[in-house]
Formats: structure tokens, sequence, C-alpha cells
């Protein structure tokens, strides 16, 4: 690994402040060319902020953007791209309605006026095997998987031709393999003397492949250091300014198997939409104290699964139970009065309503509870000290009730729909990817508070790609496969190498039943 | 003659550049202001009718007008209404239906005048067929290519004629396109009842076939070749009356309904398409109707859904014309 | 403590810079129109100045302008109510039609009805009427169907036809003549108007329309789950909301606001029904409701706006001899100046 | 008989369904980019209106269609500054822009109401105008009727095969994405709307210059605004968008001919048509497909902060 002496990039006093926060004060820092320059920070400490005002998304109320040394003024998006910065977002800016290789296409500068489809697919399909991330170009965006939607992005970047490559959060929702290969990428990168800065709240990965690595607190720079030097522990406290516990483990025994359970699902299949995959013949249980683990590569069918517990989806064939009573034909509010908690995979689209605030999106998840008079008005205070009580369990702070909850940032966002999901004692708790884009500090409260809804009694059904997270967390674990449930078992009779063939189908056929 | 000045008020439904309907009754009004120097005009055009309409009768009365012209038939209730108000100013409303001690009425019966479009028409067709284009089905506009249907029949036995109504009065391109629909059909004559006549006159020239005009004179100058003639409204006497009467206080509610005699109903020229012979026929029926010895709806008359509306011996009386809801046989097209 | 009182400092000052240029722009759209009277000879000062005099200078002129905001109002309330979720009701002029044929039904065939049982009668008809002619719309938009941006649209054409069809065919009053026109309304069925104004009963129920629909919208549950399904139906879906019977209920409430209208045109100002019942009164609401957003408060300063400007437009006509269709471009440079004013608000709407 | 029915019926289909069809293609692009744009009644007046007086002074209709086409993007331009620029509310803009056309137009118009002008006449295509039953009705049209087919292929091309199509259907989409992705919304949505504010004033002068051979106030009569309906009907598709402006045009033309010949029907009914027509294919075709309404339509750009 060799550092060039003089930074690609810096910045210098960057500032920046939104109504509510500032959200980076005076930070200076510089990116070498040829390293993979890792930036940590607790939810809300200004990481994409700052980051998004070097790719010109935004303007800095002060300070000024060096590349080479030389000051450059970056306007918009389309400057930095002139600068060759690439940025890969949070949250996803793709376009729904068009296809892959079109919201590859737009990102590319170098295209002739005429655009040849053709050539783009082929190039998007070199380079996607060469890093193999597969994608389906011609697909359009709207029908991919949150997985899948991660996939296009950074190919989108990687097809750009930038040579200060921004990413944040990208491993967010990659599966293990995928990890494996972005770094791999980036790794050739660095050595070609690319720049390359990561967002990450994931300490494994950065301790593994960053360079350095800068820990960023409440908007200022709490300490750039080498990757060799950091640990854990050190980084963990440079983020929060105290040492976080131990990720938990499921206490006690799972419940008897006789008990009744809360969720049942009997034979339960969906009519699959488009290309989609709809699901076959779906048993499923998952019992009061119980948690119920899904693993399965994204796009199998777990979106379906969860829509049709939420009744957002219709069994085209089957029974669902909820509480011991048919629920098959519930309306969504039904499902959601009996005591169903959901927290999506994609919150800001599926759960977040961004233009209103914390408070109300809080009030959303249970309208009635807080309805007085017949619905004539509504008891905010009740609302109020309710989410206070929620955050105050998993440990969490956001800014003021009063703020849209747009303007959070991404994971202050999954913050406030964890703590709005879990407020009301939920008896049944389906949730996909709980911790993902929390910072550690958070997603090691989250896992409590799931285990203590668990001993509480709470019926969960957990979907995580965290093959980690799902055996630390579940009683029982399921491993889904275009739209089937292919195994169950207990964690303890499987290992993390069986499950991951069963859920890619390879060579799985062997280690079936495990 | 009155030595005090007069405001005159009139409101119009749609634009005084309409070349049809509203450019008439303004230029109505113009033509009094150039005879009586002493009265002084309020002018509101595309004013709607009902709320809109009293207010600017009203503001027009509080600025001092003596007298109100509400210039479609559908101010006549703000105009009761305001009248009610305002016993002291003189209203004349065009073909209304209901009197008041200040509001009087006045119109002309056009039958007759386009009965005799009719023998003109009946005379000069080579294809026997005519085209109406009506803006809506209302009982004035039925009367007329009803009569126009029995004079060309008077001469033309064979004389066919088919109606389509626009919905509107005012859209030039549908028009178009239902001149040439029609005129795809054989059709050689067509009449027109919309605000303007230029379009469906002009479209007419241009496919070498006749038209008939309505409201305004100068449509003429479209159809240089295949002109035959039109019937209009020229007001500017009448309302100098109008005027004069409130100046010296001689004004008094009636109930005016003017025939061929009456100046402000004209027959434009005739075009050079138009055979002499038919000229001389349509003078001297003109005369008839003039002296009372001929009727337009003279009875036995048919529907065209074959029902027995005059029988004979009788004749419709003109004044009556407000509750004619249907066409007569021959006629192609739906009366509702 | 000092931070926040330089912040208060800045805000107030761009509040005032707002109003300065807010009140530079409305110079400036007067100033382009005097331009446009001095094209016709007219002297400017004294035309705005026969403005203020006939619209807010006087009682009668302010009452005027006040009968004229009644049915903008109500027909504005027609799409600001189902604009909370996002639904573009352009049918207004169509369900106001449809109201006011209601009406006359209820009021011409129950002519022994006494005033007290009768208002309510037909106000309770062209409600129905208006919300019934909506909910078509609602309905296929619920289905999935049809936008109910086009389906409003296509309906109001319909809408005036069915009116035609009635007046000009079954329901023509034989005793008016000539003209197309329902038989009058009894006298019971005239909505009383205040003093000797044109001010009628219409002006009651707008304004209670008015505020019923900010105390919805702002204090209870049904304001809430509304405003949450306009930002993000997909996450209301989720959490419960059911989206297709707000769809169909905000639809009928909105068109039945406008059915409302229809049905205070009928009976107070033509006290029968016409064809020409409206000259555009749903869409001039429709305007009114986007310029503001929905706001109430803002719904009632549009109307007075449009209001003064048409109630101005026939002074300017009458003593100043400017023809209707400068008038309309004065109403246009006005709207331009207002709708340029803010520089996007929140909502991303 | 019959058969000149339908010659009749095809002749009229296209001669009214021609300007629908340009101002369908006008509002299309301008909803491609996330504008919605109900000021089109205006700027077709405006073309109207400009088209004609243009013809008038210089006895040129094609003078007198590209006067028209300019005025109407300059027209148009208004709307742009206010909905781009001012970041105004698009539904409202389009309404007070349409205010202003009516105003303007009429006013330009006036003086030259009665004016007789030669306009664009049908071009008889040699041979193929001989044909029997083709040749009356697709072969003997003004020159606006040969080309827009050929304006839709064209605009179908733009938007679908090249890089500024593929740009302005992501702004349309997602504007912030667009921007992300380096391109300029706004300057895009400019563009467009230029584009379709000449596409509005082809129309509108199609209808003084071809249909009427004169002007009139308000002569378009809601055709703007039913083309905003079209362009739903097309989900948002140039080359659909053909056979909506047919479809319509063929309603109106199918309408008239029942009328002409005496079908019994009220003539408000018949009139009908049209509307119930459009609604009732919309309904049978629209609910199969999930629906493609442009993302950000009607929705302000905001920038990024
Ligand atoms: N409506 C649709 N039409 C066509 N294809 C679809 C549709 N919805 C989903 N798909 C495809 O079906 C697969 C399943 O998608 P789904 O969103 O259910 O994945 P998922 O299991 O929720 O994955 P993730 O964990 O990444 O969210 C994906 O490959 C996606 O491309
Ligand atoms: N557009 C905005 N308007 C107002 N405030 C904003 C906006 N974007 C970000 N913020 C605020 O700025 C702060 C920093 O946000 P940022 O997104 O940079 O955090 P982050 O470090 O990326 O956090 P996470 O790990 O959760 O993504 C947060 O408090 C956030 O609420
Ligand atoms: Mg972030
Ligand atoms: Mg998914």
């Amino acid at each position: 690994m060799k550092i060039n002496p003089a930074p690609l990039l810096s910045f210098r006093g960057i500032t920046k402040s939104f109504p509510a926060v500032l959200a980076n004060d005076h930070i200076d820092l510089d990116i070498y060319g040829g390293e993979i320059h890792a930036l940590l920070g607790e939810n809300g400490a200004g990481k994409s902020t700052l980051m998004k005002i070097l790719y010109g998304f935004y303007q800095a109320d002060g300070g000024s953007i060096l590349v080479n040394g030389q000051p450059v003024q970056i306007r918009s998006p389309h400057d930095a791209r002139g600068q060759r910065i690439g940025m890969v977002f949070q949250d996803f800016i793709l376009i729904p309605a068009l296809t892959v290789a079109e919201n590859i296409a737009l990102f590319l500068s170098d295209l002739p006026f005429i655009l040849d489809n053709d050539a783009i697919v082929s190039r998007i399909e070199n380079i996607s095997e060469r890093y193999s991330l597969q994608v389906k170009p011609e697909a359009p965006v709207w029908q991919l998987s949150v997985g899948e939607r991660q996939k296009v992005e950074l190919l989108k970047l990687l097809l750009a031709d930038a040579r200060i490559l921004i990413l944040d959060e990208p491993t967010r929702s990659l599966a293990p393999h995928e990890v494996i290969g972005l770094f791999q990428v980036l790794a050739n990168l660095r050595r070609d003397g690319y720049a390359v800065v990561v967002i990450t709240h994931k300490m494994k990965e950065v301790l593994e492949c960053a360079d350095r690595i800068t820990v960023m607190r409440r908007g200022k720079i709490a300490s750039t250091l080498l990757g060799a030097e950091a640990t854990e522990n050190t980084l963990v406290s440079l983020m929060f300014g105290k040492a976080v516990a131990e990720s938990p483990q499921r206490r006690g025994e799972s419940p008897p198997e006789e008990g009744i359970p809360f969720l049942e699902l009997k034979g339960v299949s969906t009519q699959p939409e488009g290309t989609g995959i709809g699901l076959k013949e779906i048993n499923l249980t998952v019992r009061p104290g119980e948690i119920v683990g899904v693993a399965g590569v994204s796009g199998n069918g777990q979106r379906e699964l969860g829509d049709v517990v939420l009744s957002i989806e219709k069994c085209a064939r089957g029974t669902k139970y909820l509480g011991g009573q048919d629920a098959t034909r519930w309306s969504v509010a039904q499902v959601r009065n009996s005591g169903t908690a959901f927290i999506p995979e994609d919150p800001l689209g599926m759960a977040a309503f961004p233009w209103l605030s914390v408070q109300e999106n809080m009030a959303m998840s249970d309208v009635s509870r807080y309805a007085r008079h017949g619905g004539l008005s509504m008891d905010w205070e009740a609302v109020r000290t309710d989410l206070q009580a929620s955050l105050k369990r998993l440990g969490f702070q956001i800014p003021p009730f009063y703020v849209p909850l747009g303007i959070l940032s991404g994971g202050n966002i999954q913050r406030m729909i964890l703590a709005r999901e879990m407020a009301h004692n939920p008896r049944l708790i389906i949730a996909f990817y709980p911790t993902r884009g929390l910072d550690v500090q958070s997603a090691v409260a989250a896992r409590e508070v799931l285990l203590a809804s668990r001993d509480a009694g709470a019926a969960i059904l957990l979907i995580s790609e965290d093959l980690e997270e799902l055996f630390s967390l579940s009683d029982r674990l399921a491993v889904m496969l275009r739209g089937e449930i292919v195994a169950t078992s207990a964690p303890r009779d499987i290992t993390v190498q069986e499950i991951g063939y069963l859920m890619t189908g390879s060579k799985g056929e062997g280690a079936e039943r495990g | 003659q009155g030595q005090e000045k007069l405001k005159v008020g009139i409101i119009h439904i749609g634009s005084i550049n309409d070349a049809g309907y509203n450019q008439a009754h303004s230029d109505g009004v113009q033509a009094m202001k150039r005879n009586l120097p002493n009265v002084e005009v309020l002018q509101a055009e595309n004013v709607p009718e009902g709320a809109d309409a009293e207010r600017v009768m009203e503001n027009m009365i509080k600025q001092g007008a003596k007298l109100i012209i509400p210039a479609s038939f559908g101010y006549l209730d703000p105009a009761l209404r305001v009248a009610k108000k305002y016993p002291g100013v003189k209203f004349v409303h065009p073909g209304g239906y209901r009197l008041a001690p200040n509001l009087s009425t006045y119109w002309a019966s056009t039958p007759e005048a386009f009965y005799l479009m009719g023998i003109a028409a009946g005379k000069t067709t080579k294809t026997n067929k005519a085209g109406y284009v009506v803006a809506l089905p209302i009982s004035f506009f039925l009367a007329n290519i009803n009569a126009f249907h029995l004079g060309a029949r008077s001469v033309n036995p064979k004389f066919e004629t088919r109606v389509v109504f626009m919905g509107t009065f005012l859209d030039a391109p549908k028009e178009a396109i239902a001149a040439s629909a029609l005129l795809d059909m054989g059709v050689d004559v067509l009449g027109v009842i919309v605000d303007s006549p230029i379009t469906v006159v002009q479209a007419a020239e241009k496919r070498g076939a006749y038209s008939v005009g309505y409201h305004y004179l100068g449509a003429q100058k479209f159809a240089p070749k295949g002109w035959i003639s039109g019937v209009a409204f020229t007001w500017g006497e009448l309302y100098t009356r109008f005027a004069r009467q409130v100046m010296d206080g001689t004004w008094k509610s009636e109930g005016l309904f003017g025939n061929l005699t009456s100046d402000y109903l004209t027959i434009a020229p005739f075009g050079p398409a138009v055979p002499p012979g038919a000229i001389k026929l349509v003078n001297d029926t003109k005369q008839e109707f003039i002296a009372g010895k001929k009727n337009v709806f003279q009875g036995p008359l048919k529907d065209n859904k074959g029902v027995e509306r005059v029988k004979a011996g009788e004749a419709f009386p003109l004044t009556g014309i407000g509750k004619m809801d249907w066409l007569v046989e021959g006629i192609i097209g739906q009366s509702k | 403590m000092d931070k926040t009182k330089g912040l208060m400092e800045i805000l107030r000052h761009k509040r005032v810079a707002a109003v300065i240029r807010f009140g530079g722009l409305f110079g400036l759209a007067l100033a382009v129109f005097a331009m446009v009277l001095l094209v016709f000879g007219q002297n400017p000062f004294r035309a705005y100045a026969d403005i203020f005099r006939a619209t807010l200078g006087s009682s009668h002129g302010f009452s005027e302008v006040l009968v004229k905001m009644i049915p903008l109002v109500l027909t504005a309330l027609a799409v600001a109510i189902p604009s909370r979720i996002w639904l573009i009701n352009v049918g207004g002029e169509g369900q106001l039609f449809i109201g006011a044929l209601f009406a006359t039904w209820g009021a011409v065939n129950f002519t022994h009805l006494p005033a007290w049982l009768m208002l309510p009668w037909i106000c309770f008809l062209g409600f129905l009427g208006g919300g019934l002619w909506a909910s078509i719309s609602g309905f296929m938009r619920a289905k999935g169907w049809a936008s109910e941006t086009i389906s409003t649209l296509l309906m109001n054409y319909v809408a005036i036809l069915l009116v035609s069809f009635f007046v000009f065919g079954p329901w023509k009053d034989p005793e008016s003549a000539n003209y197309p026109q329902s038989a009058p309304f009894p006298d019971a069925a005239i909505l009383p108007s205040l003093l000797d104004s044109r001010i009628h009963l219409g002006a009651l129920i707008a304004i209670a329309g008015l505020l019923l629909f900010y105390f919805v919208m702002t204090r209870t549950r049904w304001g809430l789950e509304m405003r949450a399904m306009g930002i993000n139906q997909e996450a209301a879906r989720r959490n419960g909301v059911s989206t297709n019977r707000y769809i169909l209920l905000l639809m009928f409430i909105g068109g039945g606001m406008a059915g409302l209208a229809g049905m205070g045109e009928v009976s107070a100002i033509h006290g029968q029904l016409r064809p020409s019942l409206s000259p555009g009164l749903g869409y001039m609401g429709f305007l009114i409701s986007w310029i503001t957003m929905g706001s109430p408060l803002g719904i009632v300063a549009a109307a007075f706006l449009i209001s003064i400007i048409t109630a101005g437009g026939d002074i300017l006509q009458m003593t100043h001899r400017i023809p209707a269709a400068a008038i309309h471009i004065l109403m246009a440079l006005v709207l331009f100046v207002v709708l340029a004013r803010s520089t996007g608000k929140k909502g991303g709407k | 008989m019959s058969e000149l029915l339908l010659v009749s019926i095809m002749i009229g289909a296209i001669q009214s369904g021609t300007p629908l069809l340009y101002a369908t293609l006008s509002e299309t692009i301008g909803e491609r980019v996330g504008i919605i744009n109900l000021g089109l009644e205006g700027i077709m007046l405006i073309g109207a209106v400009v088209g004609f007086v243009i013809t008038v002074l210089t006895g040129n209709a094609a003078l007198g269609v590209v006067a028209a086409a300019l005025a109407g993007a300059l027209f148009n331009m208004i709307f742009a500054f206010l909905v781009i620029t001012r970041r105004a509310n698009q539904l409202a803009c389009g309404l007070a822009l349409m205010f202003c056309g009516v105003g303007l137009s009429a006013l330009i118009g006036a003086p030259f109401i009665g004016r007789q002008i030669e306009g664009l006449n049908a071009i008889k295509i040699p041979v193929f105008s001989d044909l029997p039953f083709f040749g009356r009705a697709f072969f003997q049209h003004d020159i606006l009727v040969y080309l827009a087919i050929p304006t839709a292929v064209v605009i179908w091309w733009f938007l679908f095969k090249t890089r500024w199509g593929l740009s302005l259907r992501a702004v349309g989409e997602n504007p912030t994405a667009a921007f992300a992705a380096g391109k300029n919304p706004y300057l895009l949505q400019y563009q467009v709307l230029f584009i379709s504010g000449l596409l509005g004033g082809i129309a509108g002068a199609h209808l003084s210059l071809a249909l009427a051979h004169n002007w009139a106030e308000w002569m378009t009569a809601g055709r703007g605004f039913f083309a905003v309906a079209l362009v739903i009907f097309a989900k948002w598709h140039p080359l659909r968008a053909i056979a909506g402006a047919l479809l319509f045009g063929g309603a109106i033309s199918l309408q008239l001919q029942m009328q002409a010949r005496g079908v019994p029907v009220s003539s408000f009914i018949l009139d009908m048509l049209p509307y119930v027509l459009s609604l009732t294919v919309l309904v049978i075709w629209g609910r199969t497909s999930r629906s493609a309404v442009p993302g950000s339509l009607g929705r302000v750009f905001q920038g990024t902060e």
C-alpha cells in the first residue's frame, strides 16, 4: 500500500448548519489517492452531510474543498462529476419507473446522443460479471428488491469513471458474499490510486479493509487514525465517548412446541405480480415468546411474506391465523389492531411520513389509541409521553419532536421507526433488517429490546440477511428460496455454512433438512 | 328633442367583436350614439348570466344609467329583479316573454324572413339538399329552420334539410368540421345559426356550395360566389327610438314584436348565384307576408316524427313560436 | 442567547424582505397593467380609484364582492378537500351542475314543502348530487381504473350536457316561452338573503364549510390520517389507514361542496335551472384552491382578490372602455404575482 | 353509403384529431419532465391568433404556422419561469396562463376578426389521393395533418432513444435523482417547456389556419383541457396519443354524422359520446397495468436543501 504524499482531496473548515442542527462544524480532513478511508460516527453525526457537500448535493455554509491542492467550486453534482467524484447515496436515488440499464445510462457522461441500449447492457453485464454484482439490466427498478437496488447503485458508480468514490453505507443491504466481493473491488481501486471513502457502521468491515479511519462526533472530527492501529474499542469510545455493551444473546429456552402460535400460516400462496416471486405453500408458525428468523437472499419472497401477514397482499390460497383467529380476510387495520408491529425493509418509503413531524409519525402507528372525543381531537401529550418512554427504553436520542421526520439522518429515521413500532408492547413483531443503518450502540440496544419483547411474550418474525444476528437472536430459523420455505431448524442444529447453501440453492441438496 | 343627457347601459353575453349576435347589439348602440349626441353609453361584454349580470346592471344604474339593455335572453330574470329595485330606470330586453312596468321586450319575428331564404335556396340548389349548423335546439331557432324548410319546399318539393347542433354558440373549428361533414353528404346549401356565421359561410364557399347567413350582414364578402342571402338585425334605429322615448318621457312598457316591415330586421342583398326568377318570387312572397295574405306555418303540418302539429286550415301563430319544439316533416334532425 | 437573538433578527428581516418583495411585485403588476390602461388612453390612477370605490369603497360594492365569493369558496373547498390526500378534483364544475340538477328536482317536485323543510331538503339534495357525481370518479380511482384527474374532467362535460338535456327536454318550463330553463323555484326554495343585499344563506354554508375543514384538518384524527396519506400513501396503508375509504369519502364530500355551490346558484341567484348556470365557477375554485394550497384562510383571501378583480373589471369596461379581454389579462397578471411570491413551500407538493 | 359514412367519419376524425394530437404531444412532453400545464388552452389560443394575424399580414400561411409556434413557445416561458424558477404551483399557474392567453389573444385578434385568409389548404398527394377509399380519407389534407404523426414519432424517438430523452424522463420521475446524476433539472425543464409551447402553438394554428380559416375569441373551446385528459388516456406515450386523438376526433365526427343522418337520439346525449367513450376505453384499457404517471408530476423540485 502506497499513500501519496499530497492529499488528493482536502476539506478545509467545512461548516454546514440546518435549521435544527449544526451538521458539520469546521471539518478539516484529507483524503489521499490510493487509500480506503472509512468514515465512522453515530447516527446523525454528520457523515452523509459532509459527503453530500463534497458531491455538490448540498452547499456548505463555509469552508473550502481542495482537489489536488487546488481549491475547487462544487456547486452541483455536475461539477463534482467534472472533478471525477462519484457517490452512492445512503437512501437510494434510483428511478423506479426506469430500467436498470436506463438508470445506469443516466449516470454515465460519456454516452453518445443516440443511445445504444445493447452497448449499455453489455457494458453493465461485463462489469457486473467482473465484480460479481449480478443484476438484470432490462428489469425496471421498481421490481427490484432493496438488495438488488444497492447493487445497481454500486454498478453505477463503478461504471462512472470516478477517481474519488464515496460510498454511503454500501454494505447495509448486501449479502455476506457480496460484501466480500465489494471489498475486493475496492481493494483493486485502491491499488490503482483511486481514493475511496466508505461510510459504514460495521466495525468488522472497517477494521478489515480501511487504511485510515476518521471518526465523527456531533458534527466534528473526533479523530483520524490508521486502520492498522485501530481497535473496535478505541473506535467505539471515540464515537460514543464510552464503551458499548456486548451484542446480546438469546436468553432462556424457546417456548414449548404445543403453545398456541400467535401467527400461523397454513399453505399460503400468493399471486406473483409481474415477473415477481409469489409465495408457494408457506407453512409457518410463530409462538408467543419466540423469535423465528427468516434467512434468505433478498428477493426470495421475504417482502411478500411480510405483506401477507400484514394483509397488504391477499392470500391466493391457504389460511392465516392471528391469535388463534382466522385472519385470512382481515384488513390491515384489523391486523394492526390485534397488536402487530411492522418494521419494513425501507422505512422511508414504507413506514415514514417525511413531511409530518416526528410526533405525528408516532401517532400514525396507532391513531385510535391517541384519538379523543371519538376522533375530534388528538392527545399529543400522550403521544409524546409514549414516544419518550419508548426511546428511553431503547436508549435512543433524536431531534425535537416537532421537526419533520424527513430531515432526520438515515439512522435516526430507522431509530424513530423502531421506537414507534415497539412503543405499544406489540404481540407480534414483523421486523425486516431492524438494525440496518443503525450505529453499533443503537444496534445493540435494538436487539436488546427485541429480546426483551420476546421474553415478555411477543411473537417475533425476524427477517435479516445478517446471519450472525439471526443466529444470536432466533429460537428457530427458516430459510426462504424462490418463495418457498426450504428448511426450518433450531439454530444449534445447523451451521452458518449450511444455511448459506440453502439460501443460495446451490449444493444445498445434501445438507437439506439439517 | 330632450336637451338633458342620457346614460344608456348595455351588457353583452359574449364578445362585441364576434361578428354576430353581440356585435349586432353593440353596433346598434353605437348607431344610437351617432344619432343622439346627448347619449352616453356604458358597455360591458362577456358578462355571465346570474349574479354578475345583476351586479353590472346595478353598477350602471349607480353611475347614472336610466336605460338598460340587457342584451341576452338569460338576462331576463336578473333584469326583472333589478327593475323592481329601481322603478325609475327603464329596461328593454330582447326576446323575453315577461314584462314589468319599467321593462319592455323587443324582438322580431324571423320565420318569415327565413321562409324567404328557403325560397331562394330551393330555387338555387342543384342537389336539393341543405344543411343547417345550429348552436342549440332553441324554439326560435327551430322555428327559423322550419320556416326555411317550408319556404324551400314551397318551390322545390324534393328539398331536404339536415340539422346539426353544436351545443355551443361559438366553436369555429367544430362548425367547420360539421360543415364539411354536411357537404360530404351532398348538401349544397349551408345555413348557420351560431354567434358568428363566418366559418360556415366560408367553408361552403371553399367547396363551391351556397350559403345563407344570419346576424352578420358582412358575411357576404366571405362568399362572393355562393352567397344566397342572410337575415340580420340592425338595432340602431330602434335603440335610438328607445333612448328618445326615455329622454322625452314617452317611454312605456310594451312587448314589441317586429316583422319584415320593421327597420331592425334586414334581409341581406342576394348573391349572384340566385336566379333572377327566384328573387322576384321572394319579393312577391314578401309582399304577401306584409299584406298578411300568407302564413309561414300554414296547416296542415306534421313534424318529422309524423305527429300532426298544425291542422289543415289553421296556422301556427308567429307570436307562439316560443313554444315550437318540433321540426317539420322532411327535416333530418332531432329537436331536443 | 446571542445566537437566538441574531436568528430572530434575520427571520424578522427575511419576513420584512418578503413583504417588501411581494409588495413590489404587486406594484409591478399594477404598473404593467397601468401601461395597458395607458395604451387604451385611460388614466390609471382614476381607473384604480374607481375600482376601489366600486368594490371596497361602498357597502353595496363590498356586499357584491361577498356575493361573488360564496360559490368560489365552496368550489374551492370542493378541490381543497380531496387535495389533502393528493386527489386532483378538476370536476368542480360538473359537480356543481349535478348539485343544481338534484336541488332543482327537489324544489320543483315538492312545491308544497314549507321553507323550514324545503331549504334543508334542497341543501341535502345539492350535496348529495355533487357528492355522488364525484364519487363515481372516486370509485374509479379507488379501483385503480382511472385517475380522478381525467375522469372528473371528462365528467364535467357530461354533467353540463346532462343538465342541458333536462332543461331542453323533459324539464323545460312550458311557461317560459321559448327558452331552455326549468320551472321557477317556489318561494320556499329560495335561499333567504341578508337584508337587502344579495348575500344569501350560502355564505353561512361556506363559512361553516371552511371552519369545519380547518378544524378537521388540524385537530382531528382524520385530519392527521389524511395528511399522512397525502404524503405517503404506501406507508399510510401499512399503518392501517383504509386509503380507499378516504378516497371515496373525500371525493364525496368535495363533490358535495361543489353541489352546494350549485344549489346556491340555482336557488338564490337564478331561481330556476339553466344551462348557463355557472361561468366556470368550478374551474375558478380549482384555481383558488391550488394557489393557496388548500389553506382555509388562503381560500378566503384568494376568492376575495378574484372577486374584486371581477367586480373591478365591470368598472373598467363601463367607464374606461377597456375590453373584457384586458380584464382577463389583469387577472392573470395579479395571479402571476401571487404565484411568483412564494418560492416553494414544504410538502414537496 | 356505408363506405361513404366511414370515409366521412375518418375525415372528421383526422380533422378534429390533428389539433388535439399536437396539443396532446405538447402536454405529453411537458408532463414527461414532471410539469402539468393546464395553460395549454391559452398557449393554443396565442398560437391560433398569432398564426392568423401573421397570415393576414403576410399572406403566407407557412409563416403563420412558424410564428404561431414561436409565439406559443415564448408565451409558455411565462409559465416556465413561474413553475421552474419561482417553484409556484403548477395547476394554479396553468390556469392563470390560460386566463392570460384568453385575454391576450382576444386583444390581439380583435382588429382582425372577419379578415379573410387563404390559410392552409388541402394538398392532394398525387396518385394516392385518387385511391377509392383511402384517397379521400387519408391523402387530401393540409400539411399539418401530414406532419402530425411524424411529429409524434420524432418525439417518441427523442424521448426513448436519446440521452436527452432519458435525462428528461428522469427529471420527470425524480428530479433529485437526475440532479444527483449530474443533470440540471431546471435547464431540461425549460428546454422541454419551450418545445411544448411550440407544439401548443402549432395546435392552435391548425384550428385557425386549417379548420376555421378565421379567428374567433376562445376558439379552442376547451380543446386544451381535453388534451390534458388525452395525455393520461395515452399513458404519457406519444404514439398512443395518436390513437387517443383519433379516437376522440372520431367520436366527435361520428356524433356529427349521427346527427346529420337523423339518428333519433337527443343531440345532448350524442354530444356526450366522445367523453363517455374516452372514459370507457380508459377504464377497460387502464385497469390492467400499473399506472404510468411520471413520478414527480405536478410536484415542485425544491432543490436539495
Ligand atoms: N411487482 C413485481 N414485478 C416483477 N418482479 C418483482 C416484483 N416485485 C418483486 N419482484 C422481483 O421479485 C423478487 C422478490 O422481491 P422482494 O422485494 O420480495 O424481495 P425481498 O425478499 O423482500 O428482498 P429484500 O430482502 O432485498 O428486500 C425480486 O427479484 C424482484 O426483482
Ligand atoms: N436536509 C436536511 N435538513 C435538515 N436537517 C438535516 C438535513 N439533512 C441532515 N440533517 C441533519 O443533519 C444531521 C446530520 O445528518 P447526517 O445525515 O449527515 O448524519 P449521518 O452521520 O449520515 O447519520 P446516519 O448514520 O444516521 O446516516 C442530522 O441531525 C440530521 O437531522
Ligand atoms: Mg448518513
Ligand atoms: Mg424486499
